[in-house]
Formats: structure tokens, C-alpha cells, sequence
């Protein structure tokens, strides 16, 4: 401690941002309900890293897990149902200063939100995204999600889902210029935790799907998990997330997975027998779409002056008056 | 005045022959796609402006992309309004026409786009085509043309220009323009400079032989036309430029300060985008093509929340789409500007024709209570300052600003005065300073309608914004004094809003017999109608609204002192003239139901859905009609 | 009369005590969620039914899914409004109020849900509960009680019940049943009944100990309470049902013989489809859950088109997504019957509220002109036929017909007389017979609407719908004539339907000092309102319309004989009594700018956007204050 | 002919169909728009399958390429913009004896009609999907699509494209339940034929990416395929397409391959430097969504009688009134 002036230290101390930083209102689910996990983590990541709360960005469509932001203390955007991928991208495209994030529903993101999801893993634009996939609508009370599994009884299937469930990591792991893919369990706060910070630290859009567990309407989805360790196949790797030593102990099955390989990744995901955790997927070198799309040119007034002025001259009566038509058409067309 | 001649004795500056001297002329040229009657138009426009005439065109643009040859549905072309006075919209009937096949001329005669009995000059080569069903249609429609005694002359277009180039289908534009040079005696050197400019630099091989094709025209006119116009220039004080009404929405994005524009394509709003996408990067901007108008609309309010005040373009089936999202930009008070270039509807409708069909779906479309901003550009030139005038209105009072333009304005060009720039017109950066204590992100100042907005990044401003019901902090909250408080707090901005407009202005006597009320597009036809009208006595005057929500003060006093008051739209009404329709029926125009229900004045509207502008005769004969 | 109380000397069925004979009365039973009063509410409303009352019930819902405990926002109950004649709506104050916890129970009285003063039964447990934090809130409330003189009654119900149950959280609520039991004097035995059918089934093992803490709450009632009351049966002729309006949706879909409902989940739309998935597969119907509302709706648009008419159930936000695909619907003319339940908006706004905020947006929503039918049912039986009626309108005019029903309508439930089924509700089985030569497919009889359907399948009838501008032949066609003969056709549908639609009734006087027109759920307050005010001789009637496009002929005749004529909707309006709004900026009630455009009427408004049901007594002070 | 009546032979010459009998308007596509050669092959199908014109429905989106119902003279739904695949799954839900076929562009299925597509691979229904891909969007004149090219210009990206082309196989082929992955190129009508043919036989939705020629706008996207035929890889298989011998003498870029592989499937349909063409997947034991959630129960008026006197019997005031609220509770949520 030599050298250090006091006042450095107190400074230091000052700015140091605790869990409690990071707690917005208190949160409102379900006891036991597997979101109250993922906030843990993440408010664990944003004091681990020490993001300032006003640089950080939440934002979510609507469902239980979209109520997220609201139990952030920094700035959230719980827009409408299915959007928040729009949304986020809109924040993020000229202010990469901030941290975004978004939390979404298996129907939030799978259903309703299908279009965004698909083409925002296109973008690749840096973004940590977190689908709490809990199997079933929670805020409507209980109909069938994209990720129901088949025969699954719930309000709008009171026979049972009639479809096999989608797997969204298939989809996901098939979009051009997917650049990261993760699995995790929000029962498993070490492994959860590791991978929303891996995907805080991608260059680019990271996707997660979180296991969520919704004791209130789908007890019994991931019982089956949660009682028998070997159904999880936990995915090593130095490049992926390395298990602990407890960890370790009690899931045995794992396999070193390369997440540069994007083709046993694929068959990973695909697998019904087994649910991969883990790091599937990591590209780092996928060109950034607010990066490819930024513009060498500032956004000063004078420089706005400069190009009207372009335009009004171009445009001019005195100047070339059918030029006024390049580009300019009004297309046909539907 | 308009369309009519007076015989002159002065000579033409170009020829011998004794020129008509007229005040303005409606021509047309129309070819098969890729005839080139559409550059023939816009340099001929371009020729006429700079002599000094005042002049509007307008794409003849077909409903296909590469339209079968020879078919009425096909021609492409350009119309030409140029006068000696203002012309503010596309006119009445074309008064010289020139076809480049006898199908495409018959496209527009069925649309009525011509005067009865105008000039014609037709391309006569398919008088001795050799597949006789061509001869024969050719020769059936002379037949036509001249039994309903149009003033037709036949011309050897192909003949004469295979004199000088090998493909005479490619070069016939050209010729054309060399005839009307000589038909409304300009001074050819202006068409040579004009050729020069568009080929030295990408095809400098091509301007020796346009301009041996030009002068063919001009000379062939000389032998073998007998008629001559002379269309004396209007005194232009200031400098002009010329655009149509996208590229002066594009222009007005970059005026605007904005920084984001975010869309998906949409006849007939996305040509708006594409000279966008061109400047925008110039200035730091950023043209996103999302993947559907909902994505669109959602990126763009994400982006206004940063504090990059966005823009989304779109046309009517777009703006169904963002319905959803439009309620939320108003909930949320994230402020956000639309632009609805409308077309004709419903559904897909008439994608590349014109209606003024949203209006109401702008105000109303929202389920729940979502009070927004509409306004609406009547010219060319307010496209330009109305998208400033909406981005500071919306970052103002934190909403959505609707800016309905349509297909008219889109595709017409029209000069106006070279804009003033003004550091004013653009939008304050980005505040990145902390929040002071005490304030809630949802404030606002009931009398000016003013609040400061909290934007990610400023510390001590953290709030979760949502569209769920909230109180001022933006919490959720579902009780019922809240709601109520939120609701109003959101119209009352309307109100304070309101309170800062102006009347609109009277154009013509403040009272009378007949008030015409319009908005967007229909104004210079409408002022022109009523001009003409005032000049026979009758006792007709017209107003023209640019916000239709809230609208200005003033309105029911101006209407208040005319025995008869009515809209002019472009968009659908019932009409007494149905025997099914009666009172308790009737479905009115959409300016004509506000102004009812506001107004409670029997407001009476004359519209229709022909997926065009309104001619000024039509509304002319229209007034006539009823006040006789 | 409504609240009400006269002294009797009438002894109740089951004490000695004297009781008081009452024509209504208002019990809320609220808890923690999980604790029950659901369950005891619906118990004790249908036992009031049974035994001859008239009974309108409401759930009381929480805004999550499993609220924190003792939390006024997170309070779960039943509202019970039982007469002795026909009750409409879910009426004023309660009442009668029992809590299971102080915290619930100030929920509503935050909400102004219990009438001043009114009797309040509470658990008394939390009095001395070792958290002294919860005492002290505890006994907090029992001093504001006390102190704004409600009638105040602790109830040791945990200590009561744990000598029959382990658990006595879970077992109070039949307690309070037996309570209720007493106090409104029925017989036990009805209860024990409704108590073997509720578990003889699955759980037979609780019969017995419920029954117990039934009759202990009787006992204790009998011996701790000083109050009675009566309410005598209404005579009730036919057989009835019970059902909510999500219900009854449920039963008029298969009633109205459609084959397919698609939908995507939405509060409080969703309960309809729930109930729907259940009974749909017996008839060979399938409710199908799209991926989201356009898909949704376009699914129900493809079904509909192959000549299985088809619903989508929805509400705001997600007709919202529908826009565009209604005006499709209309332009290709296809039939479709949509069912907005109403929420609160804008946006995601009150999810689980009502609102009547939906009906301009259904009306104008859509870009371009697409004339639909709008109709919204008033009651719970309204619910039922109207979803019929629907299915039949779509059909015969091959158009978009939107049922406007809310969340009142869907939570709340009341007895109705059992529909006399009829073969004629049914659709007819899709028609496969050649089409006649000389047909075609959007051709129109402008007298009487009708029009033959080409469905896929019909030889001979095959053509190409489109959402293009097209001819009766379906063909794309962009001319003027034809754009416009399609909208005016479209159009006219609506005239000629219009004109088989019966004058809304009048209910009092046909003439007066003011008239109330109102639309959907508030039918039943404000009749009982102006009937109240009409008792004491104000000259009010009121009206209500179950058709708001088209409005049926002779309500402008109806409006004329009154002084005033004002509507009272379950929406925002603007108010004179905000400094900022006058009359040239003020925003109109929905039905009030229909009626003000239409009929030129100086129509007033009288909203608000609380989220609840608009009760009687408020409309009758309004209509007091205003009349005063 | 011995033993025919003649009667017999009139009508069956009177029903048999020939090529026009398909035609419906006159195509309006540009001259040499491959779109025409779509619509050939389809016609052709129909001829050989003899299919009852009024049994067909060819449902389309808004584009060049959703002009195709009008140009046959079957039933047409031509709908709104990327909307025409629910459109032709609500006509076929219940009604299985049409033959639907549902032609869309690039955009309107894989930009606008995003989710839809996903879900409809994932719902299995018969239908005949074929998507015409010409990496641009033609009817609303020349902006970039999903497939278009990195760095192509056009009117939205004038400095050229940001992204990687979308691959709309690999997309299509991670979604559960994928049952028919095919792609072709309309030049060669040939295969574009038995791809189609294929489809039609499939046991589920079929999915067809055809590439398309766009003369208009993007007359050299696909030059580098036609000039050189070693750029297509022919996928052959028993129980895939079998080339021709002529077709064999000219592409000789071949693999074996499976369709049941549906990993191998995913690495084909990966592969940036060779485009596929062929069947790349099919299984034809997936079950169809019109199947399992068709009723037992007959949509009869004396059925529907029984249901609702069942159901006014249950919530009839002598009954059990509270059974009313079964199921029936309005749900909480957003
Ligand atoms: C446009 C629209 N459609 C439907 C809804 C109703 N809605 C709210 S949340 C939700 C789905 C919730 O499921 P999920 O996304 O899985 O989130 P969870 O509640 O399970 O966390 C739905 C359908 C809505 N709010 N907006
Ligand atoms: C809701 C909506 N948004 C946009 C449009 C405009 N639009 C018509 S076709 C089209 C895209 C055409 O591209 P593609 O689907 O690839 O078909 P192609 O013309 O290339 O065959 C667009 C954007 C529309 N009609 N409706
Ligand atoms: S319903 Fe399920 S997902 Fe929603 S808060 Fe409760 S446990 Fe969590
Ligand atoms: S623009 Fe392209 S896709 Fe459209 S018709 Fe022409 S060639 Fe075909
Ligand atoms: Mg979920
Ligand atoms: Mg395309």
C-alpha cells in the first residue's frame, strides 16, 4: 500500500459497483422460478465486470421473462412481444458505447419473434441474447411454446402439443454468419454464469438458450434432468467452458468439444437423446453488421451542410435539372 | 390561363411560322419500355425550366417491370405541364402527345390523359409492318384518331432516324426532342449542351449521333409541321432547384439531423431510401433494410431511444404492419418519425398509383388510446421541411409524427426555391450528462408540453421504459388513476401542441358560397380550380390543411362563413348518386369525417379512387356543376 | 332498489336472528392466491343462483402469476353481485367484504371497490403474529378501519379452522362459505352438495373435513354474527345457463358451424380458444395456435377461402398485427369473423382490464378503404348469438365481420336462458357443384348483397383472387373505372346490409332532457343507472348499439328528441376541464366521434380509462351532476 | 383397342389434359425471366400427374414471382407479401383433397415471411413450396435480399451489400421435423422437372429452392453457374434424381448422396464453393400437421347439437354452476 494516496483508495472504493447495484425493483416471479436465476447471474456479471449501470441496456419483449429489466437498476426497454431483437439492434447500431442485452421467451423469441431471431443472428451485431426457454407460455398462463415437447398438455393442447419441439439450436447453428451458440441450465449457476460472461465477451451476437425451470406451470419439464446428471453432456474445451472440479464430479458425462467446429456442433445440437451443455459455437472473425455499416464521415452539422448543399447544387434550375432523376424513381411494383 | 391559346403575330425564335402564344401546354411522350420517351421528357423538362418556364412532370411509369412491346398497359413515358405562371401539379388533359406506337398512345387516351382533339404525332412505321394484325391495329386507331377528329400527324420517326443510326428504335428519342425544340422554339444549342453533358462522360461516342438525331427532329418539324407554341418565360427571382417529392424527403432526413432510417421496401416509398442510401453515409447516416416493416419499425424506435432520432418510410400495407409499433413509440414516448408515401389501397391495392387513403388509419389505426401527430405535405417542397418540422415535433413532445405524402408528390418534380440551410433545422446531440436528482424520466410540463428525455448512457437517468401501463417513472402500474393520468398526460401534448398552430390561410374571399377543403397533395390542383372558377364570378374559396391531428384553431370560423362547404380527395366516398346510399349511410371521404365530427358542420366531400391526381378541370367542372 | 336496505321482520331460513330483507347485495372474498377465495366465490355464486338469485360473479385476478404473499397488488378473489332481479352488470361498492389477509383486502379498498362504511370480515391471525412488523400492519389497518367506520368484524379463521384441518390455510375458504351460509340464510345443504361434487371424484378424502369447516363457519356466523340478510329468488320461467363471455364465444363458435379457429395467444382473449380446444375436436373443429397473430390470421383467411369459414380470436395488440390482413379479407373479399376481446391500451397497456378503445381502430385501422362490419355484443348471451350472427353476416356478404367484445364481458358471468338450438345457425356445407358457365367470381347483386362464392374445388369456377385492384372476373386491372367500381362495390355491400338493420330500442322515454348511447359490455350499468335516475323523475333514456358499421337507420331520429345526447364508453376522451382542451382540439370518446360525424349531433362523452367496468352509480351521479 | 366402347374412349380423350389446359393469363415477366421456366415445369407436372385444375391451388406473396397462380388456370390466392405460406396451410388444414403449391420470391420467404417459413417446415403439412431465388428483389425494382450476395449493389445498397448471402438451405434443414430439402436451377428443366415431381409425391411439406435467373436486375448472379458446370455439384441417389445421360456428359460434378442423411445433408448444404443441386433430404415419416390434429368426430349438425346441449346441461343454473369456470378462467398476462 505504499505509494497509494488515500484519496485514490477511497475513490476506488467509492466507484466500486456490489451485486445490489445492479437490483432494480424486486423481482415479482414465481417462487422457485428458474428467471430469478438468470438475473442472479447476470447482475453477477455486470459487478464482476463492473459495466456502468447507465451503460447497460436490457432489453425484452413480454412474457415472465421479459419482466427482466425491470429488476435491473440500469436502463431497460420492455418493449412488446417478440421485438426486443429489432429493438436492441436499433439501440446498439450507433451507440456502441452500450452494453445490450436481451431477454426473451421460448415465444417471445421462437415463435412470435422468429423472423428477428433468424435475421439478427445474420447481423451479428454485439449482442448478448438470453432465451429463457421454460417450454411454455408463463405469462398468458400455460399454452403450448415452439419448444413444448410433443403431447404435452396445456390450455390450447388440452390433447398434448401436436408437434415434436422445435430445437432452436438447430435453427440457430444453420443461419449464415452464426458466430455463437450456447446451452446452459439455470439450475447450474457456475456453468450459466460462465457462459452469459463467454458470450458478454464474443465479438459479435451471442445467443444462449437457458433451460428455465417454471415450477408454476411446467414442474415436471426438466425433472428428468435434474434427477439424473448423465442427461446432460457437459461440452469441455480450453476455447469453452471448463467444468469445475465439483462440477466434474457429479456430471460425468461430457465430451471435449471444439466450439470452432461448426459441424459437430450441428449434430450436438441435434441430438434427442442428450442435452448438450456448453459452448456449441464460437466464430470470432464474422464481420460485425453496426461495424460493416458504419460510415467514414462524422455526423457534424457542416458536414450535413456540405452534402445539402451538394444536392441543392446538383438539383439546381441553373445546373442539370435531369439529374434530379438519378436514383430518384418511384419504383413499381407491390 | 391555362390551356387557352391566343393567336399571336409574333415569331417564333426559331422559325418562319407563326407561333401560338399560350400561357402553359400539358405534352406527353410515351414509348414501350426502354424507348427512351422517359429521357426524351426529362431532358425536354430540364430544357423547358431552363428557358424559364415553370414546369411539373410526371413519370408514365407501367405496371410491369419489362412490360410485353406494343400494349397499352406498357408505355412508359413522361408528362410535361410547363407554363408561364406557377405550375403546381400535373394539369388537365395532355394538349400535344407524342406515341412511339399506336398501343401505347391508346393506353392514355383510354385513361382520358388526353384533351379531345389534341395534337398527335405518331410514329408511322407500322402502317406497312409486315405482320398485317400490326398494320391493321396501327390503321384502325388512325382510323379512330381521326374520326374523333384529334389534330394526328403521322411521322416517319424510324425512317428518318435510320438515316443516321443503326438502331433507329434506340435513337428516336432524340429525334423527338429535336421536334419539340422546334415545336415551342427553343434555341437548339440548349439541347446540344444537354446531350453533351448526359454522354461525354460515359459514353462520349454517343453524343455526336444524338445530336445528328436531335437536329433531324428539328428540321423535320420545320418542313412538316404547321404549327408553332411560344410559351414566354415567368420571372423566377430566386435560385431553384428541381426534385421530386422522395428525394426531398431523402434531403429532409439529411436536413433533419436524423441518423437513422430504417425500412423495407414499399412501392411507392422506398425510391426515398434508395437516394438515401446514397447521401446518408456522407453525413454519418444509416440506411437500415430490415426484414420486414415490423423489424423496421422496431429498430427505428430502438435507435431513437439511444437518442439517434430514427425514421421509418413505408407506404400503407407497411404502415399496417407497424401499427403495433406505432402505439408504442406514442405509450413509450419515444419520439418517432413516419413517413406514409400513400398509394392506392386497399390491401395491395394500386402499389404505384396515388390515394389519400391512410389518413384515417394514421389518426385511428392504433387500438387503445395513442395520440399521435399527422401532417401532410401539399408540395414538393413542404416534403422537405415537413420532415424537419416532424423530427422536431416528435423530440419535442416525445411521439410519433406521421408525415403522409403519396404517390403524386413521389413521382412529380417540381422547382422551388433553393432552401436557406439553417443550423437550426437539425437535432441537438446526444445529452450524455447526469440526471439531476428528482426527476422522473416521465415528466412533463402540462403547459408547454416539454420534458427532458432520459437516454442510456446519462447516469442517474436509469428507468425501465415499457408499454405496459406505468406512472411517471416509468413503473408499472395498473391502477386506474394512473392509467387515467398516463392517457392524459399523453393527449394533453396534443393539446399544448395544438395551441401553437396557425389557421390555415383562405385562398380566395374569406366568405362565400363554397369553401373546398383540402390536405396533401390535391392543393395546387385545387387552387388552380378555384382560380379559374373566381375568374367566371363564382363565389368559391379554398383552404388546405398540413396538420390534420391536432388540426389548427380557426378552422370552424373559416368554414363557418360559406353557405356550402366540402372536401376534395383522393381517396373513397359513397355518393348520393348510389341508390343504396342515403344519410344514415353514406361513408365520406376521410378529411371530410373529421371535419364533421370536430366541426359538426355538414361537411359534404367529392373524392374518388381512380389512382390519380385530381385535374384541376375535373374539380373545376365538378364546382361548376354544383353551383349552377 | 340497487344497495339498498329495508327492514324486515322476516326471520331468516336458518336463525333465530333478525334479517334483513334486501333486494342486492355485493360480497368480495379476497386472499392470497392459492388461499381459496376463488374457489369459495364461485361456490357460494352458484349456490345464490340455485336458490333462485340473480347473479353476476367477476374474478378478482392478480397482475402475476404467483403474487408475493399479503400484498394488496397480489390479492385473488371472487366478486359476488346476487339480486332478486335481473342483475346486468357487476354493480357498485361491495358491500360485504371478507378478507383473508389486511393487505389483500386494502387492494381494493385502494380501488375504491367496497362502498364506505360497508361490513368487513377479516382473519384475525395476523394479529399477533410473531413478526412484529406484520402486527403492526395488521393492526394499522384495523385502525383506519375502525376509524372511517367500516363495520368491522375479526375472524379467527386460521384458529378456527386448525381444529379440523392440518393446514389451515387451505381450508379457510369453506369456512367462509359456511359463514356466507348463514349470514344470506341458505340451506347447508346446497353447500354440502356443491362440496361432494367438487371432490367426490378426485379427492374423496377431503368431503369430509371440508364439510366440517363448512358448517364450522356456519356455527360461527350463528354465533359471533349480529347481521342477517335476505334476498328473495326472482322468478326465474325458462331454463338458464351460466357462463362467461370467453365462454360463450367458445359455444356461439361451434353453434355458428364454423370448422377452424386460429389464434395466438393473448390475455383476455386467449380463456375463448382455451375452452374452445376442448369442446372444437367433438365437432370436427380445430383451434389452431399460429405462430403469431399474422400468421393467425392468415390461416383462418386461407381456411375460410377453401370454404371453411373460420374465426381468429384476439385482442388489441394483436388485432394490432392483423391490420394488414384485414384489409385483405375485405379486398378479396373473403369472409372472416375476428373477435377482439378489448383490453387496455395503448399498447401492452392493462393486459388483464377492460377497455372499449378498439372500435375506431377496427373501424378505420386499415389503410385504404376496406369497409368491414362492426358489432359488439352487450351482454354475456350476447356473446353467444353474436359470434353466430357473425359467421352468417361474413358469409352472405363475403366480407370481414369484427365482434367487439372486452374483458368485462369475458370475466364476467351471469345466468342467461338456455338457447333454444337451431339448424339455422349453421353454415352450409361447402358447395363442390360446377360453377355455371358465365360467372364470375366477384360479381354482386348491388340490391341485395348476395354474391355466389367460388371455392376451390367447383370445376369451372376457377380464377386468381388477389389483393390488386381487379375486375369482377378477380382479374389484376389498374384502370381508374375499375379501382373505383371495386371500392364502391365493396362499398355498397355495406348500404344494402345496413339496410336490414332494426332502430336500436329505446329504453325510456323516447324523448327527454338526455339520452345516453352506449355500446358493448356497459349496457347493463347504464340502463341500471338511468333507470335509478329515472325513479327519482329525470327525463333520461339511453340507447345502445349492437351495430357500430354500419349504424342501423332512425338513431339520429332517436338523438334529435333529446335536449343532450352523450355517450359513456370505457375509453379515453379528452375533458373541458382540463385547462389546455376546447373545442377546437378536444379528442372525442370512440362512438362519440362516429355519432358527432355522422349525425352532425353536438354529442358528448362521458369516459374513462380506469381499466374496470363502468359501475351504475357512477354513471348515476354523473348524469345527477349534469342534470343538477 | 379391341373390347373399348367407343364411348368409353371419347371421354377419355375429353378429360385428358393437355399443357394448356394449365394456362392461364399470358406471363408478364421480362423476356428470358426464369420465372417462365418455373412455371413450365409446373405446368408439365400437372399434365402428367392429371390433375384436376379445380383441385389445385397455387397460393403465392407479392413479387415477380408471386405473379405465378395467375399465370395458370387452377384456383390462385395471390396474398400479401411473405403471407402465403399460413395462407396455404389454412387451405389445406381441412382440406385434403386440394393439391396446394405455394410459389414465392426470396424476400417474401425468407425476409418478410421469415417465421412463417421456419413454421411451416416445422408443421409438416403437404404442400409444395418453391421458392424462387433470385437474390434480389425484382418487382419492387433492385434492393438487396436476404440471398443477395456480400457486396452486390443495389438501390438500398448502393456501396454494396453487407452481408453474407443468406443460405436458406442450411436454415431450412436445422428445423425440426424438415421433411423435403431440395435445389435446383430453373435452366435446367430437367431436374427443376423431377424436383417438382418429387415434391408433389412427398409425404409432407416440401421445400424447393430454385435458383432464378433475374435478366432485369441481376443478370450475372448466376453466370459463374452457367458457364461453368463444374461449379454445380449433381446429387445423385436412388432415391433422389438420377440424371439423364445427356445431363450426364455435361455435369459431371457428382455425389452420391442419401437423402435420409441428414448430416451430410447440412455439410452439402454448407459448402460456399459448390452449389448442390438434387434432393438433399427427405423423410417421409414425419407426421403431417393436418393429420394428427384432424378429429375423430364428424363437423355434423346433429354433432354440434350434442355438444352444446352437453355443454348447456354442464353450466345450466340446475346443474353445477360453478363447473362453469373450467378451464375457462381469462387468462392473467401481456
Ligand atoms: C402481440 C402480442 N401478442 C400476444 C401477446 C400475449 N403474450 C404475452 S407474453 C406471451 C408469451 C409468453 O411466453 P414466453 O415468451 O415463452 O415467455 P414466458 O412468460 O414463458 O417467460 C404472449 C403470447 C402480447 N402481449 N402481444
Ligand atoms: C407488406 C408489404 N411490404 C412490402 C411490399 C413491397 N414488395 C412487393 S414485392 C417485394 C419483394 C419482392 O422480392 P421477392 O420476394 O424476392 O420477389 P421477386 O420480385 O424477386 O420475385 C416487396 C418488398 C408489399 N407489397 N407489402
Ligand atoms: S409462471 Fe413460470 S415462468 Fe412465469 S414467473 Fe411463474 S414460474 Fe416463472
Ligand atoms: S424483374 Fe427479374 S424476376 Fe422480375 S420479371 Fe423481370 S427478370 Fe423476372
Ligand atoms: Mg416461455
Ligand atoms: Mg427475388
Amino acid at each position: 500500500m505504499f505509494g497509494l494516496s488515500k484519496q485514490c483508495v477511497l475513490e476506488l472504493n467509492e466507484e466500486y459497483k456490489t451485486l445490489e447495484d445492479y437490483q432494480g425493483r424486486i423481482s415479482r416471479w414465481c417462487p422457485g422460478c428458474g428467471d430469478n436465476g438468470i438475473l442472479t447471474a447476470t447482475q453477477r456479471l455486470c459487478r464482476d465486470e463492473q459495466l456502468p449501470p447507465e451503460k447497460c441496456v436490457f432489453v425484452s419483449g413480454i412474457g415472465c421473462a421479459a419482466r427482466f429489466p425491470h429488476y435491473m437498476s440500469t436502463y431497460g426497454f420492455h418493449g412488446l412481444h417478440g421485438r426486443a431483437l429489432p429493438t436492441a439492434q436499433g439501440v446498439k447500431i450507433r451507440r456502441p458505447d452500450l452494453h445490450v442485452f436481451v431477454n426473451m421467451g421460448d415465444g417471445d423469441c421462437c415463435s412470435i419473434g422468429t423472423a428477428h431471431w433468424i435475421h439478427t443472428v445474420r447481423t451479428n451485431m454485439k449482442l448478448v441474447a438470453m432465451m429463457h426457454d421454460n417450454n411454455i407460455y408463463g405469462l398468458t398462463k400455460n399454452q403450448a411454446s415452439p419448444t413444448s415437447p410433443l403431447g404435452m398438455k396445456t390450455n390450447t393442447t388440452p390433447q398434448g402439443a401436436y408437434l415434436k419441439a422445435m430445437n432452436p439450436l438447430t435453427v440457430t447453428l444453420g443461419i449464415t454468419n452464426v458466430s455463437f451458440v450456447a446451452q446452459v441450465v439455470e439450475w447450474l449457476p457456475e456453468v450459466l454464469y460462465e457462459a452469459i460472461r463467454q458470450a458478454f465477451h464474443h465479438n459479435g451476437f451471442a445467443f444462449i438458450r437457458i433451460l428455465q425451470r417454471c415450477p408454476h406451470f411446467t414442474p415436471d419439464a426438466f425433472s428428468g434432468l435434474l434427477s439424473d446428471p448423465k442427461k446432460l453432456l457437459m461440452l469441455q474445451h480450453e476455447d469453452g467452458i471448463q467444468l469445475s472440479e465439483t462440477m466434474s464430479r457429479l456430471y460425468k458425462t461430457t465430451e471435449q468439444h471444439d466450439p470452432a467446429d461448426i459441424n459437430r456442433a450441428r449434430e450436438l445440437a441435434d441430438r434427442d437423446d442428450i442435452v448438450p451443455i456448453g459452448i456449441l459455437y464460437r466464430n470470432e472473425n464474422i464481420p460485425r453488421y453496426e461495424q460493416v455499416t458504419k460510415s467514414t464521415h462524422k455526423s457534424t452539422w457542416e458536414q450535413r451542410e456540405n452534402v445539402l448543399n451538394g444536392a441543392f447544387d446538383k438539383f439546381g434550375i441553373d445546373a442539370d435539372f435531369a439529374s434530379a432523376n438519378k436514383g430518384t424513381r418511384a419504383g413499381d411494383g407491390e | 390561363m391555362a390551356g387557352e391559346m391566343k393567336q399571336q403575330t409574333a415569331r417564333s425564335a426559331s422559325s418562319g411560322k407563326r407561333a401560338t402564344l399560350l400561357e402553359e401546354h400539358i405534352i406527353e411522350i410515351v414509348s414501350d419500355s426502354g424507348e427512351g420517351a422517359q429521357t426524351a421528357g426529362q431532358m425536354f423538362g430540364t430544357i423547358l425550366a431552363k428557358s424559364g418556364n415553370s414546369v411539373w412532370t410526371v413519370e408514365i411509369i407501367p405496371a410491369e417491370i419489362e412490360p410485353p412491346a406494343r400494349t397499352p398497359a406498357g408505355a412508359s413515358g413522361n408528362r410535361i405541364r410547363a407554363g408561364s405562371f406557377p405550375i403546381t401539379n400535373a394539369g388537365d388533359g395532355a394538349e400535344l402527345v407524342i406515341g412511339f406506337n399506336e398501343q401505347a398512345l391508346m393506353g392514355g387516351k383510354w385513361e382520358n390523359r388526353y384533351k379531345p382533339g389534341c395534337i398527335i404525332l405518331l410514329e408511322s412505321m407500322w402502317a406497312n409492318h409486315p405482320d398485317p394484325e400490326i398494320a391493321a391495329a396501327y390503321s384502325g386507331v388512325v382510323n379512330i384518331l381521326n374520326e374523333e377528329n384529334y389534330r394526328l400527324y403521322e411521322v416517319p420517326m424510324e425512317q428518318e432516324c435510320s438515316r443516321f443510326v443503326e438502331d433507329a428504335r434506340r435513337g428516336k428519342n432524340m429525334f423527338v426532342v429535336g421536334m419539340l425544340m422546334n415545336i415551342y422554339g427553343r434555341d437548339l444549342q440548349l439541347a446540344r449542351h444537354e446531350i453533351e453533358t448526359k454522354f461525354k462522360a460515359r459514353k462520349p461516342d454517343l453524343v455526336e449521333p444524338n445530336i445528328a438525331l436531335l437536329e433531324a427532329g428539328y428540321e423535320w418539324a420545320e418542313q412538316n409541321l404547321d404549327f408553332r407554341f411560344e410559351i414566354p418565360p415567368y420571372g423566377v427571382k430566386e435560385q431553384q432547384v428541381v426534385a421530386n417529392g422522395n428525394v426531398a424527403v431523402a434531403l429532409g432526413i439529411v436536413a433533419s439531423g436524423m441518423e437513422v432510417c430504417a425500412m423495407y421496401p414499399i412501392t411507392p416509398a422506398t425510391s426515398a431510401s434508395h437516394y438515401l442510401s446514397e447521401i446518408f453515409p456522407e453525413v454519418g447516416g444509416f440506411v437500415h433494410q430490415a426484414e420486414d416493416e415490423i423489424a423496421a419499425c422496431a429498430f427505428a424506435i430502438g435507435s431513437s431511444y439511444s437518442g439517434k432520432c430514427a425514421v421509418t418510410i413505408t407506404s400503407g400495407p407497411g404502415m399496417a404492419l407497424k401499427t403495433e409499433l406505432m402505439a408504442l413509440s406514442v405509450m413509450a414516448e419515444i419520439p418517432l418519425v413516419m413517413v406514409n408515401v400513400q398509394r392506392g389501397g386497399p390491401s395491395t391495392g394500386l402499389p404505384t398509383k396515388v390515394e389519400q387513403g391512410d389518413l384515417l388509419a394514421a389518426i385511428f389505426g392504433t387500438p387503445g388510446d395513442a395520440p399521435k401527430i399527422v401532417m401532410a405535405p401539399a408540395t414538393i417542397e413542404d416534403c422537405f421541411y415537413s420532415i424537419i418540422t416532424a423530427r422536431k415535433i416528435a423530440e419535442t413532445f416525445r411521439t410519433l409524427v406521421i408525415v403522409l405524402s403519396d404517390a403524386n408528390l413521389a413521382t412529380g418534380q417540381q422547382a422551388f426555391p433553393r432552401p436557406k440551410i439553417s443550423k437550426e433545422w437539425g437535432a441537438p446531440p446526444v445529452d450524455q450528462s447526469p440526471v439531476p436528482a428528482g426527476k422522473d424520466p416521465l415528466d412533463w410540463d402540462p403547459v408547454t408540453g416539454l420534458s427532458q428525455r432520459f437516454i442510456p448512457g446519462q447516469p442517474g437517468g436509469m428507468y425501465t421504459l415499457t408499454g405496459l401501463a406505468h406512472d411517471r417513472k416509468g413503473l408499472v402500474a395498473y391502477g386506474p388513476g394512473i392509467n387515467q393520468e398516463g392517457c392524459n398526460r399523453r393527449s394533453l401534448k396534443l393539446a399544448a401542441f395544438q395551441k401553437t398552430l396557425q389557421p390555415p390561410k383562405v385562398c380566395g374571399d374569406e366568405s362565400g358560397d363554397l369553401l373546398i377543403v383540402g390536405w396533401g397533395s390535391t392543393k395546387g390542383a385545387i387552387e388552380e380550380a378555384v382560380a379559374r372558377v373566381r375568374k367566371d364570378g363564382l363565389k368559391v374559396s379554398s383552404t388546405h390543411l398540413t396538420f390534420l391531428q391536432p388540426m389548427a384553431s380557426g378552422i370552424k370560423e373559416i368554414m363557418q362563413k360559406f353557405r356550402q362547404v366540402m372536401t376534395v380527395e383522393i381517396n373513397y366516398s359513397d355518393s348520393y348518386e348510389d341508390e343504396l346510399i342515403d344519410e344514415n349511410n353514406r361513408r365520406y371521404a376521410n378529411l371530410a369525417w373529421l371535419l364533421r365530427a370536430r366541426y359538426l358542420i355538414d361537411v359534404d366531400c367529392w373524392s374518388n379512387v381512380h389512382g390519380r391526381p385530381i385535374r384541376p378541370g375535373a374539380i373545376e367542372d365538378m364546382i361548376r356543376e354544383r353551383l349552377k
